[in-house]
């Protein structure tokens, strides 16, 4: 039996810190091996140690989510969290961030994202049905910005298209803050029956370790703790070699194929290779198992000449997965790979020793206890401070502004903002994503949440991903919550019921106090808010390090929040019907101009309070509108967010090209009144002849509504306050995207900045 | 009558091809891209998807797959075929219909609903009436439609043009319709004899109203019916 | 083994979508010197064929006769 | 006004999916002995502008520097 090779004494805890590792965690690294790792060792722990992959920062403060509900049939821990949405039919789905890989290319990195995504998925043992995605970029007025905007929403099409997954929905916004560190986070839905769920697990000493899929080269190396866990700047620069260009042929490939093996039982478990590639899917389903692992990198196909076994072991290469076959069944699931044009490989086999030992030829490279790279990570508890700069914002109160009363100047401000990029039509975007195949989707993008059938028999879910940094920026523990609100009032407004969310959250560097305070308490406001309405978090992923030139990036806690519905016919949408509905407002306006993007349109400020969440009455106000819809007499619902009811009103016009006279009777400031961002507030609309009934819904529900006007006409008439021609509001409203990445597509500093 | 829908590797529209056939309550089954044998189904539809990966053109590599040599043979002994998007493409690849197609003039992927006008043809897969305008949705990123001056003017005076890009109103603006670049806003053709027919636009998508509409249905129920004509 | 490379690209009359709007790209960003911008496929590999083979597989797969055309060349032994 | 043609090319280590996806198609036609092919972009263009300035097009717009290398040759007058 040949010794294993350590690494140099002086060398050893050098190359550590290179990797990534504190001091004291590479001491624990020698502890737990009782010598001095190797090369191929210290990489394995150092990737699996980085923040992507132990969560070491965040893991304690996620111990506040809530993770269990009637709904819930699997929780966090898993490649993703699954739901029973009805008649024996479940739900699997996460979101994700790619934010690093696509700051460097903007398509690859989109790409990528999407492909890790939906592997999470299918690994679950369900057939991927959609994807959503949440982006934040700077501003378009920047070159760089419109360039990674373009890119990033050309990969996420351009790879969703071809697997024939549907992107249904999603949200964007363009704030400075985000200049130097766009957000890409995707989400992703699979549909497979309650009976089917898969587990990554490695089980059955003398088993074998099949790897199926693409071939393993040097793309990636380093990926998961080099650009995720590090801050990120200039130096970004010298670690492109980090990027991976991705093959949505060869998932598509391997999505059938997997759901097939799945499907004739030939796999005893199976799992997904993302971030730190090999060495992370493979001691996961070993710790999982309880048992322990014998690879031989030298039987994995290579890509390149040449490579080392670390290289193999920690390699990013796209579209592969591992998967664990009992010897009589190898001849069936490699016929199936061979069948579908994919690979398949026995790299190794599954022993009883819990310790996971990888090969090159007949020399041992690494020896170590298979859970010691997924459960030993160090778990820190960062320090936090509350930010200084929240007294100074907060303190700033929007109505000692000079406000618009006039009409003129009052539509001129509405048409100002529908023309805004944070509220303007995401047209632009959806048009080039395929939403429709599969024919599951019944709500299409451009509504509040999208709305998918499920199976044939008339059961439906509702998805929405929602945040609005700029809230949490001015108060965390509020903006969290308010990042739920508005995905489940989306929800709501199409007729679903929340079921639970995903969520990702993007923060700065949490080793500085301020920045983990408001990691901290956008947590437990979302957790807190979880609680209140019975939502649990199924699934999740932490980005941290969202900082460039060291200062972080608006706090960013993406909700992904899926509804059910038990009668998908029963659903609404965003658009005004027909002339003579009347117009309910449910909910009350107050004078807050707090975070807006009126004050940010029109005062190029952010800053305040952000509004207010009373999560009783947001409760109460969707469980109402839901009823209504349930009881098939809405028309249209649209909640009110960024824009005010100003806004909300216009969309619903624009939307259904007619229009509406409608007098608000909330003795506020004007400008407050129109454009304030008062939570928990639907506008809804019902035929005369059932308005009746609606009220009654809405006082059993107990929730304030004025009944504010009628649709109808060809303007938007706002009592003597505005009127506006619905042709004036679409013309500010649609061309905005189109017209800020329009021939600017190459400019001067396209890739510099 | 029984339709048969092709599976390539990396076709992606083919159980929405089977999902709209049987709604309307049609028997319709899969055919592997390897197989040899496709006796036993009386129209042949090749699905949209990305075949292949579209990877050096689309439906270049898909053209060559055992089924095709088939399909081909079915084609010329008048049995009836239809691509739908990425059977288009396959269909051009594989000489069946004449052209080729090009990237989208705007070098974006584009889905959504268009306008089209339904010409005075041939085509033995529909029967609505000429002029009349329908929404279908399109879903590609290689729709723009080229061939030589000659087959162009061919294609018109054989009534072999099935499908044109217009206006909501049936017209077609100064400068073309189609949002894709199209040559002469041509959106499906089919061959002289009219039973090979290849479209851009995805009627399967249509074809149960709660997934946004009812246009594509006849794209379906009228081969259905000249058939069982046909078999009297 | 025989190294070769094979240039694809589209034939006289035939619109060129990528190789218009990267000259008008580079127009907007200030390369105004720039014109008949063309972009086709530049395909490299090594086979066990002689020419006359490599030109079968550009007819068949590699390049579509209707609207391209390729031209060959055996740049070496592998 | 001179004439210049633009090779570009994966970096070395970069996956080239159509590449590997026409290797595959040939074997599968019956041309066994094909290998490493890879497909790039093949630029033609006329340009009132020397070297140093296509090189820059290419570095901005033509190759993508994160995954791309590219040659540029100049093939004449026009
Ligand atoms: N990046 C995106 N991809 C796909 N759809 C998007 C994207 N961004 C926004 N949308 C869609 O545009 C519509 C409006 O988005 P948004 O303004 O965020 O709605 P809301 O304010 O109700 O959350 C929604 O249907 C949403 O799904
Ligand atoms: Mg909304």
């Amino acid at each position: 039996m040949i010794t294993i090779e350590p690494l140099a004494e002086d060398l050893a805890p050098k190359l550590a810190v290179e990797l990534g590792l504190k001091p004291d965690e590479y001491e624990k690294v020698v502890e737990i091996l009782g010598r001095r790792p190797t090369i191929t060792e210290l990489y394995m722990y150092s990737l699996m140690w980085s923040e992507h992959c132990s969560y070491k920062h965040s893991r304690k403060a996620l111990r506040m989510f809530p993770t269990s509900g009637p709904h819930v049939l699997q929780g966090p821990g898993e490649n993703a969290g699954v739901i029973g949405v009805g008649d024996g039919w479940a739900v699997a789905f996460k979101m994700e961030s790619h934010n690093h890989p696509s700051a460097i290319e903007p398509y690859q990195g989109a790409a990528t994202g999407v492909g890790g995504i939906i592997r999470d998925i299918f690994t679950m043992g369900a057939r991927p049905i959609a994807s959503l995605n949440s982006l934040r970029f700077g501003t378009l007025d920047k070159p760089r910005q419109r360039y990674l905007f373009e890119g990033a929403v050309a990969g996420i099409g351009g790879y969703g298209n071809c697997l024939g997954v549907p992107t249904v929905g999603g949200e964007v916004y363009f704030e400075e803050a985000y200049e130097g560190n766009c957000l890409i986070n995707a989400m992703s839905l699979g549909v497979m029956r309650e009976d089917e769920i898969i587990r990554a697990v490695a089980a059955g000493p003398g088993n074998l370790v099949l790897l199926i899929g693409s071939t393993t080269g040097r793309d990636g190396i380093g990926g998961a703790s080099v650009l995720a866990s590090q801050e990120f700047d200039e130096r970004a620069e010298d670690k492109r070699p980090a990027v991976q260009v991705g093959d949505p042929f060869e998932e598509k490939l391997l999505i059938e194929a997997c759901l097939e093996l799945l499907g004739q039982e030939l796999l005893v478990g199976l799992g997904d290779l993302g971030a730190a590639g090999l060495t992370s899917s493979a001691s996961e389903m070993a710790s999982r198992g309880g048992v322990g692992l014998d690879i031989d990198v030298l039987k994995i196909p290579a890509r390149e000449d040449e490579m080392k076994a670390f290289e193999f072991m920690v390699s990013e290469s796209q579209e592969r997965m591992l998967a664990v076959v009992e010897p009589g069944n190898l001849e069936a699931a490699q016929a199936i790979c061979t069948k579908w044009g994919l690979r398949s490989t026995v790299i190794g086999t599954v022993t009883d020793t819990e310790r996971f030992v990888v090969r090159e030829g007949d020399e041992i490279v690494a020896d170590m206890p298979a859970s010691t790279l997924a459960h030993d990570a160090p778990i820190y508890d960062p320090a936090m401070t509350r930010p200084a700069y929240l007294d100074e914002v907060q303190a700033f109160d929007p109505l000692t502004l000079a406000l618009p009363t006039e009409p003129a100047d009052l539509g001129a401000t509405l048409l100002r903002l529908l023309a805004s990029p944070n509220i303007c039509s995401r047209r632009w975007i959806w048009e080039q994503y395929d939403h429709q195949v599969i024919l599951n989707t019944v709500v299409l993008p451009g509504s509040d949440a999208a709305v998918l059938r499920i199976g044939d028999e008339g059961r439906g879910i509702a998805v929405s991903s929602d945040c609005n940094g700029r809230y949490c920026y001015l108060d965390p523990y509020v903006g969290a919550q308010i990042a739920l609100a508005e995905a489940s009032r989306n929800v709501a407004c199409a007729g679903g019921t929340p079921a639970a969310i995903t969520d990702c959250l993007n923060f700065g560097n949490p080793e500085k106090p301020e920045v983990f305070w408001t990691f901290y308490e956008s947590i437990r406001g979302l957790a807190d808010a979880c609680k209140e309405w019975g939502i649990p978090v199924i699934s999740g992923n932490v980005s941290f390090y969202n900082e460039s030139f060291g200062s972080p990036i608006y706090p960013t806690p993406t909700v992904g929040l899926v509804g059910v519905m038990d009668d998908v016919t029963k659903h609404a949408t965003a658009s005004f019907k027909d002339a003579g509905d009347v117009v309910f407002l449910i909910g009350e306006s107050l004078e807050e101009l707090g975070g807006s993007e009126y004050l940010k349109v029109a005062h190029g400020m952010v800053a305040g309070r952000p509004p207010a969440l009373d999560l009783g009455l947001e409760g109460d106000v969707q469980g109402s509108v839901r009823e209504a819809i349930g009881a098939g007499i809405i028309k249209s619902a649209h909640d009110c967010s960024e824009g005010g009811i100003a806004v909300s009103l216009a969309e619903s016009c624009i939307a259904g090209r007619i229009g509406a006279d409608v007098h608000l009777h909330d003795g506020l400031h004007p400008t407050a009144s129109l454009f304030g961002e008062t939570q928990s507030r639907i506008v809804a609309t019902v035929a005369d002849t059932d308005a009746e009934q609606f009220v009654t819904i809405l006082l059993e529900h107990d929730v304030p509504y004025g009944v504010i006007g009628t649709v109808g006409g060809d303007s938007l008439k706002i009592c003597e306050r505005l009127d506006v021609s619905v042709e004036k509001l679409a013309g500010a409203f649609e061309p905005t995207l189109e017209r800020l990445v329009a021939g600017e597509f190459a400019s001067e500093e396209l890739r510099e900045g | 009558m029984r339709f048969g829908v092709v599976i390539f590797p990396g076709s992606n529209c083919e159980q929405d091809v089977i999902r709209a056939t049987h709604y309307l309550g049609f028997e319709s089954e899969y055919i592997w891209h390897g197989d040899t044998d496709i006796s036993g189904f009386d129209a042949i539809v090749l699905p949209g998807g990305f075949s292949y990966g579209d990877y050096i053109r689309t439906g270049a590599v898909a053209r060559f797959s055992p089924v095709m040599a088939e399909v081909v043979r079915f084609a010329e002994k008048g049995g009836p075929v239809l691509g739908i998007c990425n059977g288009f493409q396959i269909l051009t690849e594989a000489h069946m219909l004449p052209g080729a197609m090009l990237r989208n003039r705007g070098l974006k992927f584009i889905c959504k609903t268009v306008n089209l006008r339904v010409e005075e043809s041939a085509c033995q897969w529909v029967d609505t009436q000429a002029g009349s305008v329908i929404q279908i949705p399109i879903n590609h990123n290689e729709g723009n439609f080229v061939c030589d001056a000659e087959t162009l003017a061919a294609l018109n005076a054989n009534g072999q043009v099935v499908l044109r890009y217009v206006e909501a109103d049936g017209s077609t603006a100064p400068g073309g319709s189609a949002p894709n670049g199209s040559l002469d806003d041509i959106a499906g053709i089919c061959n002289e004899r009219g039973n090979v027919f290849g479209l851009m636009p995805h009627p399967e998508r249509v074809v149960d109203p709660i997934t946004g509409g009812t246009d594509g249905q006849p794209f379906f129920t009228t081969i259905v019916q000249r058939l069982a004509e046909v078999a009297g | 083994m025989a190294r070769y490379e094979i240039y694809v690209t589209y034939k006289k009359g035939i619109f060129d979508p990528p190789g218009a709007t990267a000259e008008r790209a580079l127009v907007n960003l200030g390369y105004e010197g720039v014109h008949e911008v063309k972009i086709g496929k530049y395909i490299r590999m090594e086979a066990d064929a002689d020419l006359s083979v490599v030109s079968e597989m550009c007819e068949k797969l590699l390049a579509n006769p209707v609207i391209e055309e390729y031209r060959i060349e055996l740049v070496g032994e592998a």
